[in-house]
């Protein structure tokens, strides 16, 4: 399990699979997520902001739950399904949050938009049809500098309810 | 004149959408250069000290390190930076002026190496005593944080005095001797900081006489002409891409990191990205910290006579945007008010801490803060009606309140009557609830220098090169509505190059609300070169009169009814199957932007708070924000703005502070330092005013720095309002309104007793 | 930026806790991370062994004896797990409640209880709620197993009764009876808690009179503690006549608090915020019997 | 132009060292294989293993199933785009679709995170292949009763000169050109001498050292592509047809190529890679080897008959011929070679009557396409070869054969075109010089001579150009030319310099980029420094127009006191630099001044019909020594003449000259990519052999005429083709003097001269 690297640096096997496609690769222990989607899969979505886990610009879907990339082991997704916001929609079909928050312009500078969307999608797929607040304190952990939150409330609710029409 | 405007005031999708909902948008952390290397910055422990020398000998011997700077590799540069005044080195110098500031940097092949070889580097500092506030700083014999006197410092600079900004008007001090009622208050408001989610980033290659640089910059063109005059280079020699940027609130504007990532991937002789952590962004820049104090005078009819203004901002250990933050800072504390004599002095205060640059409306949320909370103030104690206090002292509308000044150019007192009404003024308010309103006009715009390029290819669609950065304000979007509407196009059919010295032409600046006034008519002018070359090229193919053609929708008409597609007439025009027509628009100083400044930017703000005696915690229950803006090119885009700045308002109102202690930052971290929420949005409310007023394209103004100036005094006198007291520092965290309440129990007690 | 370190994947706590013991200081255990993470990232502590817990499928076990009324809670339960898991939503309403207001729903997805106890960093709520439980905390080392109980845990801010070897099996938890409501407040207005005030409240067969009570109050010095003084006034008190005892037992326990002064506020404010707090948290609880 | 103007030059026609010379000699230069975008991935290409097939069925599961494969693509998974691209007929599919026709054509492709597990994926594709009877030769092409290679043609419609494309309705025949002035046959059967011969070409690959690469990457709805491409612009056009984007939602980058010589004009892999990025979601690296290249492109091999009548004095008086260009399954540029050899056959001599028909062939081998010059190397192969033979049958010294009918300037070519425009009797008369023509050789050597003519610039051309002088009076040149090694990068930047007033350290241009630089047709066709520079140069007036009216104000002078030189302009003893008068302009130290150029084939005057917008002429000279035992043919001494107009960079212009005939070397003495059954025999460098250093030959010279006659800017014309034009004709010329062997197939390898001595010698 445990090897010695090129660079006499600890590594591990790992497999996970992301957005669908698995991926089997060696991994450093201190390598985390965010690093190994970013700088391995070129998959630069997710963002790094705070690296505390306070701003939620590195929000990744992990088997279905949102973590903070930024301070999650890659080493932990081995054997997971990690869902990132280039795997949100179907081809170039966008995902009905993906269309509201470009419909309510919910995003300037998009930089925490990835996370918030996919924070967004965990809280939908927990409470298809939230509240206000239960939007706000869902999403409490995703900071936005620009909009001022009001926009993306919207969108979030907007989307709810295309969600749940198409699920009739 | 109404013109029948089909793409300018629709709610047009941002042409960034796709690709930031998709996470495809690239920002300058998300690039990878081939062989690029990562920089990592060792900073100075400490606020104040010479450095007596630095060992990097271990570090280099490291492998994987690439390169280490220190100031010995800066001997064949110059290597200072600033605006105005050049004081700040792109590495410590003999010296360290601020706990943070850069004293080596390495360059390795991954970003963990880098960190590693941080710690080999050994600095031996003679600890100096530092500055650490505008009392310290002031203080007879205080310690000089630029012992010698910096290139650029203006003549009045000394001691500590980086800048000072004089307005005078009368005899302010006859005036207010004579003045039936005066008044004397100070307000005090904190350092903040930007907290643009994406943190400074560069990538830097200068391998060769080339310069090549991928920031996160919010003025391409300044940045350039910084790293031309610093590396000796020539201006065509050094190229300023700019992706897209991950926030910028000022902290991006001028040079930031870019000459240190320069110098960095010189030594290295490779390509370097150097990314700043959120830690290190605040160790970067800051908003100015404030001390005001105003003496005003007022007569009989409650009408304003004099006004005296004193106030310090704290620009740190270097200038960066100091003098024009301080500059703007003297004039803006007089508000949006009509007073015969006035003196305000601005001063710009170095001391030991993270420099202080542009933030959001720059120099005015400090200032309006104290100017509307004072008036308030005033109003009470002449038992007036607030609104009516201020209407009767607010200037009109064609009115200069300053001689030499643009006369304004917006009804203030219809918007503050709008926001009055927006939250209830005049009507009952809830127990512990109260209710407050603010104005406040900025002097926006920046230098009016721009160009644009527009070209019309052979398939009919169109492409703009301007150097606006695109920090999410939309302006891509704004400019693109603009150009479409200039070429008869649909906007879709319209696209926005990203900012890039190389390829887009010169614009000075992202700020100061000016992109859509100022490049707006650049564009503009661009697009109607192509239209004219469009009309003689659609001529010549429909054996029409050029004046007689008709453009709609990417076709052109002639009266007889014989329709060309634009890409049909431009590709008859060449005679083959490609080309282009090509348009340029220039906007120079001067003509209509005579005299200063090139439009008011006025927000309006009204807010309804709600507070707990016992924590002293402030609710923000509703705010109502109401912005003068011309005409709003994206309706939606312009709401974000103003929400936006009204919510950042709301940060430094009620949370936000950088917190020193003995010359170190305490709270330079997300967990420590506390911005909006989402659970934090009050029932927020935008308006905007559209009286096409503005000099731009179809009368539009720039906007988005106007709304976050009211929200503090706003607040403030709506918490004077629910519970009596008057809080006179920044923010309004709950200890500080619960010491403020328990204070005026104590008076009362005492006054009881 | 974290150093290299190499992850040890043991799967039984024996084996854990004997890779500690051998690395010795050069070794941490490793269970959510969130906190751990963030203090390597910073290169406050270096450890070049981590030794993950989750691999020990045992510690991630949540058992509820119906008989008994206690809950276990594995160490490696997340915070997420317990916010949303049936039993303790129906049975430990306020341990849901509690952990659904810890930090946000991505630290929640990751953190885990034995790891936010372990940790014992001031500003956390779930230790200072299991207090007014009287928990108790499994813990097996290199030299056997023993029970601590929650009130011996916590020794100091980031200090806790635990052996460098030792693992956080378990903390024990046991359900109140029908008597007994619990409220949980927290306040400030950063990331991290200024306070938290936890009160489980117990009364008479008439709910007329205060049977028991037990305060804890957290965030507001360096470890979570239970204030005996203060529960001791209100002890016995009729309840429609507690604002006299209430008001005495907040002063007691504001002035029992160990306050300090930091980013959250000076000690003198939080000293008073106690007072509110238990208060309000005290007539919350009350409010539930309604 | 005067000596006088000469003299005024400052950095026109001074041998300025290349602007991208220190990046090239430190490895800092980067080519488009250095490119590197985050997250690409990795590419291969399955190929058709049989020249003619019908697809029954392909099988990907087990390629998509191997780890890190993100997109398998087929010719079944092209839906909702328009999968044919090509410039003249819209016939090459990205993939093959239902039917291939060509072995190495690509079938399949895959992107996977690296190219291991894109191999992998490779071999786990099952393709179903029903085999269809194939044409693998002209003859079998042109055969009665051929199986068709296209049955439907679509049109592109994309050139002017392409749209009336002229098809053979039931062959193989895509287009067929026939040019005629008085009576061919006729004029034959007046002649009092006629020589006939049938002259092949063979196919050959341009063997560029860093071979096909495309970088795709779909940001939504906007697509940018890395590519080594001669043509940013028609490549843009290209993709917005194939995936229908407007052009201004897709970006084509061309870094430095490492060589192209034709091959990288138009789309070739960059719809492909574009697809597969589409499909991966990811962005995706199309690198195509050196081995696959030649299963990409070769130039068209050609069969040409000729027959050529002249009087016993040596005037030509007419010639007839019949040619036929092999342009394998795909069209690509092939109808306009078929052009360019009817046209480029009769040579610039005068005729009295000509009967000209060229036919641009379809067959079941890899597609041919544009290569330096082409169509003039087989035509004048076959033409100027077939001039030695006659000088020969009538004795008469094969220059003054030519200096007797050589067009003189002024003279028109066509009578519908620009008139000659450079002086060919001097051409030639300093390649013969350069080896000693009016010495005899020493035994066993020979000599031959050739001319060359050709058409420059392309058919029809648009360029523009933005120049942008910056505040501190440096400027940044824009125009799409693309720098594969020929220089413009430099040239345009002396162009500027020279117009501006600036040295030449001041100026940079910047790389072609549809973004950022204007329209441009492309770099081919020696179009570049005549053509885009012509767009350069008048960017740079119209710079230099607002400079001046700047200065006007500045002094308050007459525009027609103020000098601009050394960058500032000066009036009556007073000076401001230009970074002065930006400032004054703009109110402001910043701002920029930018100049707007253009040039399109449509405005030349009518006194210029047709539509050559110069003539590349040149001459070049041989001296060959051949081993008669083995028939190797050794060139001893190479002289090239070349009329450039004015040479904006002399040094640069020899360079191409120089590349050009050592280029043409090859195909002279060993370059042929060999087809049998269909199947290519000798991709890669270890069967095909190029020219080595040591193939140099020990006497070469270069040299350039300038008279300032060329349409661009300070008289500048195109230059870097038409040496390859010359080898092979003179080198023949020269073995049939020394041998008496006239070999009239290429290359002159040594088994095939040997076999001719042998002919020759039982003749």
């Amino acid at each position: 399990m445990e090897a010695q690297g090129a660079s006499a640096r600890p590594v591990v096997e790992i497999s996970l699979t992301v957005n669908g496609r698995p991926h089997t690769l060696a991994v450093e222990p201190r390598e985390t997520l965010l690093d190994l989607l970013r700088m391995r899969l070129g998959l630069t979505g997710a963002k790094l902001s705070c690296d505390v886990q306070v701003c939620g610009a590195c929000t990744v879907l992990v088997d279905g739950l949102p973590v903070s990339a930024c301070t999650y082991l890659a080493y932990e997704a081995r054997g997971r399904q990690v869902l990132t916001i280039e795997g949100l929609a179907d081809g170039e079909g966008l995902h009905p949050l993906q269309q509201a928050f470009i419909d309510h312009a919910a995003f300037q500078c998009g930089y925490c938009t990835p996370g918030m969307i996919l924070a967004a999608k965990a809280l939908l797929d927990e409470i298809p049809r939230p509240t206000t607040d239960e939007i706000k304190h869902y999403l409490r952990g995703n900071i936005c500098r620009c909009t001022g939150y009001k926009k993306i409330l919207e969108a979030v609710l907007a989307a709810a309810e295309t969600m749940a029409s198409r699920h009739g | 004149m109404a013109e029948a405007l089909r793409v300018v005031g629709r709610p047009v999708p941002r042409l960034d959408g796709f690709e930031k909902v998709t996470g495809r948008a690239r920002y300058t952390v998300d690039l990878v250069v081939p062989g690029m290397a990562h920089g990592a910055i060792l900073r100075s422990p400490v606020p104040r000290a010479r450095i007596l020398a630095i060992d990097a000998s271990r570090a280099e011997r490291m492998p994987g390190v690439v390169a280490v700077l220190t100031a010995a590799d800066l001997r064949d540069i110059d290597p200072y930076y600033g605006q105005l005044v050049r004081d700040r080195p792109l590495i410590a110098i003999d010296e360290v002026r601020y706990a943070g500031e850069p004293v080596a940097a390495v360059a390795a092949l991954d970003p963990a190496t880098a960190q590693e070889a941080l710690e080999r580097i050994e600095v031996a500092y003679d600890e100096l005593p530092p500055v650490l506030d505008l009392d310290a700083a002031l203080a007879g014999g205080a310690p000089r944080v630029h012992a010698r006197r910096p290139a650029g410092a203006p003549p009045e600079a000394e001691g500590n005095i980086c800048f000072h900004a004089r307005v005078a008007r009368g005899d302010p001090e006859a005036a207010l001797a004579g003045a039936a009622h005066t008044f004397e208050h100070t307000f005090v408001f904190p350092m903040v900081y930007h907290y643009a989610m994406e943190p400074h980033a560069v990538v830097a290659a200068a391998d060769g006489p080339a310069v090549t640089v991928w920031t996160s910059a919010q003025h391409p063109f300044l940045v350039r002409a910084d790293l031309a005059r610093m590396f000796g280079r020539a201006l065509e020699q050094v190229r300023v891409v700019v992706p897209y940027v991950g926030g910028g609130f000022g902290s991006k504007s001028y040079t930031k990191l870019e000459p240190l990532a320069v110098a960095l991937a010189r030594k290295a002789g490779r390509p370097v990205r150097v990314a700043l952590s959120v830690a290190e962004a605040c160790l970067t820049t800051r908003r100015h910290a404030a001390r005001v104090v105003l003496r005003t005078g007022v007569d009989r009819d409650g009408r304003l006579v004099a006004r005296v203004a004193t106030s310090w901002l704290d620009t740190g250990a270097y200038a960066d945007n100091g003098p024009r933050v301080t500059a703007r800072a003297a004039r803006r504390v007089l508000g949006g008010y009509r007073c015969p004599h006035v003196r305000s002095d601005a001063y710009a205060v170095y001391t030991n801490t993270v420099p202080a640059g542009s933030f959001r409306a720059i120099g005015a949320p400090q200032t309006i803060w104290a100017c509307e909370v004072q008036m308030d103030l005033i109003a009470q104690a002449l038992g007036l009606d607030p609104v009516e206090f201020r209407a009767r002292n607010l200037g009109r509308r064609g009115e200069a309140l300053l001689d030499g000044e643009r006369p304004l150019d917006a009804d203030l007192e219809a918007g503050l009557r709008r926001v009055a009404a927006a939250i209830g003024w005049g009507h009952p308010a809830s127990p512990r609830t109260g209710r407050g309103l603010a104005v406040g006009i900025t002097d926006a715009g920046a230098e009016p220098v721009a160009s644009a390029i527009v070209r019309l290819h052979a398939d009919g669609s169109a492409s703009v090169h301007e150097s606006s950065t695109e920090l999410g304000q939309g302006v891509r979007t704004v400019l693109a509505q603009i150009a479409a509407e200039a070429l008869a196009l649909p906007v879709e059919r319209v696209g926005v190059v990203a900012s890039d010295t190389a390829g887009t032409p010169y614009d000075r600046s992202t700020g100061a609300s000016r992109s859509t006034t100022v490049m707006g008519l650049a564009v503009q002018a661009a697009c109607q070169e192509v239209r004219a070359q469009l009309a003689e090229a659609a001529a010549a193919a429909l054996g029409a009169g050029a004046a007689s053609l008709c453009f709609e929708a990417g076709r052109i008409r002639a009266p007889d009814g014989r329709e060309i597609a634009y890409g049909d007439a431009v590709r008859a025009f060449f005679g083959g199957p490609g080309g282009e027509l090509i348009g340029r628009g220039y906007v120079r100083g001067g003509g209509r932007w005579a005299p200063p400044p090139l439009f008011w930017e006025v927000g309006w703000g009204g807010a309804e708070v709600a507070v707990d005696d016992e924590t002293g915690q402030v609710r923000v229950a509703r705010y109502a924000s109401l912005a003068d803006v011309g005409i709003a090119v994206n309706p939606p885009l312009a709401e974000g703005q103003d929400e936006g700045a009204a919510m950042m308002g709301l940060g430094h109102t009620l949370f936000e502070a950088l917190r020193y202690e003995a010359g170190q930052l305490q709270n330079g971290n997300l967990v420590d330092y506390r911005v909006p929420l989402a659970d934090d949005l009050p029932a927020l409310e935008t308006g905007l005013v559209e009286d096409h007023n503005g000099p731009g394209a179809h009368g539009v103004k720039g906007m988005g720095e106007g709304a976050i100036n009211p929200v503090a005094p706003a607040v403030t006198t709506a918490l004077a309002r629910a519970c009596g007291v008057v809080v006179t520092e920044l923010p309004l965290t709950p200890e500080r309104v619960w010491r403020a309440l328990r204070r005026a129990r104590a008076q009362q007690a005492v006054s009881a007793g | 930026m974290l150093r290299p370190f190499e992850i040890h994947q043991p799967e039984s706590v024996e084996a854990a806790s004997a890779l500690v013991g051998r690395y010795g200081d050069d070794a941490a255990f490793y269970a959510g991370g969130t906190e751990l993470l963030l203090v390597m990232k910073e290169g406050l502590v270096r450890y070049r062994h981590l030794v993950d817990l989750k691999t020990i499928p045992a510690l991630g076990a949540l058992d509820y004896d119906a008989a008994s009324g206690l809950l276990r809670i594995g160490g490696t339960v997340t915070h997420r797990a317990l916010e949303r898991h049936p039993t303790v939503r129906e049975r430990f309403p306020i341990v849901a409640e509690v952990e659904r207001l810890v930090a946000n729903v991505r630290v929640r997805n990751v953190g885990t209880i034995g790891g936010n106890l372990c940790f014992a960093e001031p500003h956390a709520d779930p230790g200072t709620l299991f207090l007014t439980f009287d928990a108790e905390v499994e813990l097996v080392g290199t030299r056997g197993a023993r029970t601590v109980p929650i009130g011996a845990f916590f020794t100091g801010a980031y200090e806790t009764a635990r052996q460098p070897d030792e693992v956080l099996t378990a903390v024990r938890l046991r359900e109140g009876g029908p008597q007994t409501r619990w409220a949980y407040m927290k306040f400030g207005i950063h990331e991290r808690p200024t306070l938290g005030v936890a009160v489980a409240l117990t009364l008479d067969a008439e709910r007329r009179g205060i049977e028991d009570v037990r305060i804890a109050v957290g965030c507001v010095g360096p470890v979570p503690a239970r204030v005996p003084a203060a529960e001791a006034l209100l002890r016995g008190a009729p309840l429609a006549e507690a604002d006299g005892p209430l008001e005495r037992a907040a002063q007691v326990a504001a002035e029992g608090a160990d306050a300090v002064d930091d980013l959250h506020g000076s000690a003198e404010y939080k000293v008073e915020m106690v007072k509110v707090f238990m208060r309000r948290a005290f007539r919350a609880a009350a409010a539930r019997f309604q | 132009m005067t000596e006088d103007r000469e003299t005024t030059l400052e950095v026109v026609g001074r041998p300025t060292a290349r602007v991208d010379g220190t990046d090239k000699v430190t490895g800092r230069a980067r080519f488009v294989s250095d490119v590197a975008v985050p997250g690409m991935l990795e590419t291969r290409i399955l190929r058709s293993p049989l020249p003619h097939a019908r697809i029954r069925g392909i099988d990907v599961s087990r390629a998509r199933a191997v780890p890190g494969v993100a997109a398998v693509l087929t010719g079944a998974d092209l839906d909702g785009l328009d999968p044919y691209y090509g410039v003249a007929y819209k016939d090459q599919p990205l993939l093959a679709i239902g039917r291939v026709r060509y072995e190495g054509e690509p079938v399949a492709a895959v992107a996977a995170s690296d190219a291991v597990a894109a191999e992998a994926a490779l071999e786990r594709i099952e393709v179903d292949y029903d085999p269809l009877p194939a044409v693998t030769t002209l003859d079998e092409a042109l055969a009665p009763g051929a199986p068709l290679v296209h049955e439907r043609l679509r049109p592109a419609g994309h050139f002017r000169d392409l749209r009336a494309l002229r098809p053979v309705e039931g062959t193989n025949i895509c287009h067929h050109v026939r040019r005629t002035r008085g009576d061919g046959a006729r004029g034959l059967q007046r002649a009092e001498v006629v020589v006939e011969d049938v002259f092949t070409f063979p196919a050959v690959q341009h063997v560029s050292l860093e071979s096909f690469v495309s970088i795709a990457r779909w940001d939504g709805d906007r697509l940018t592509v890395w590519s080594g491409t001669q043509h940013p612009f028609p490549v843009r056009k290209e993709l917005s047809e194939i995936f229908g984007v407007p052009a201004h939602r897709i970006r084509v980058i061309a870094p430095l190529i490492g060589g192209a010589f034709g091959q990288k004009c138009y789309a070739k892999y960059e719809p492909l890679a574009a697809a597969l990025a589409r499909a991966a979601g990811a962005p995706v690296r199309v690198w195509v080897s050196v081995t696959d290249a030649f299963r990409t492109l070769t130039r068209h091999p050609a069969r040409i008959h000729m027959r050529t009548g002249a009087t016993r004095d040596g005037r030509l008086v007419a010639r007839v011929v019949r040619a036929w260009l092999d342009t394998g399954a795909y069209a690509d540029v092939g109808p306009r070679v078929a052009g360019k050899v009817a046209y480029l056959s009769i040579g610039p001599y005068r005729w009295e009557h000509l009967d000209v028909e060229a036919f641009a062939v379809y067959t079941h081998r890899v597609p041919a396409g544009a290569f330096r010059g082409y169509g003039a190397p087989q035509a004048e192969w076959a033409g100027e070869s077939q001039l030695n033979r006659l000088a020969a049958e009538l004795g008469i010294d094969p220059t003054e054969l030519r200096l007797r009918n050589l067009l003189g300037q002024g003279e028109p070519y066509d009578p519908t075109d620009r008139p000659i425009d450079g002086d060919l009797p001097a051409l030639l008369r300093a390649a013969a010089r350069g080896v000693g023509w009016e010495t005899p050789p020493r035994p066993g050597r020979g000599r031959g001579v050739a001319v060359g003519v050709k058409d420059g610039g392309g058919a029809h051309s648009v360029s523009a150009s933005l120049v942008r002088l910056h505040a501190d009076g440096t400027a940044t040149v824009h125009v799409g030319s693309v720098e594969m090694g020929q220089g413009p990068r430099t040239v345009m930047a002396q162009i500027t310099a020279e117009t501006l007033g600036l040295p030449l350290e001041g100026i940079s241009v910047q790389e072609p980029d549809t973004d950022l630089v204007p329209y441009d047709q492309g770099s081919s066709a020696s179009r570049s420094t005549a053509l885009a520079g012509t767009a350069v140069h008048r960017a740079a007036l119209d710079v230099r127009r607002q400079l001046l009216e700047i200065a006007r104000r500045f002094f308050e002078a007459p525009p027609d006191v103020v000098t601009l030189a050394g960058g500032a302009a000066r009036a009556g003893g007073r000076i401001a630099t230009y970074a002065e008068l930006i400032a004054y302009h703009f109110g402001t130290p910043g701002g920029e001044l930018i100049g707007r150029g253009e040039f399109h084939s449509g405005e030349r005057d009518p006194g210029a019909p047709g539509p050559t917008a110069f003539w590349e002429l040149g001459a070049a000279a041989a001296e060959v020594e051949v081993d008669a035992e083995t028939g190797a043919v050794r060139v001893c001494a190479y002289a090239s003449a070349t009329d450039a107009g004015r040479a904006i960079n002399p040094q640069l212009c020899e360079a191409q000259d120089q590349g050009a005939a050592v280029q043409g070397l090859g195909h002279t003495l060993f370059e042929e990519v060999r087809i049998e059954g269909g199947q290519v025999q000798n991709a890669g460098l270890i069967d095909y052999r190029v020219p080595l250093a040591d193939d140099l030959p020990p006497t070469f010279t270069a040299a350039l005429h300038q008279d300032g006659g060329g349409p661009g800017p300070f008289g500048a014309k195109g230059v870097g083709e038409i040496g390859i034009v010359m080898p092979a004709p003179a080198v023949a010329g020269a073995v049939a003097a020394a041998t008496g062997a006239r070999v009239r197939d290429l290359p002159l390898t040594p088994e095939r001269v040997w076999r001719a001595l042998r002919a020759a010698d039982g003749a």
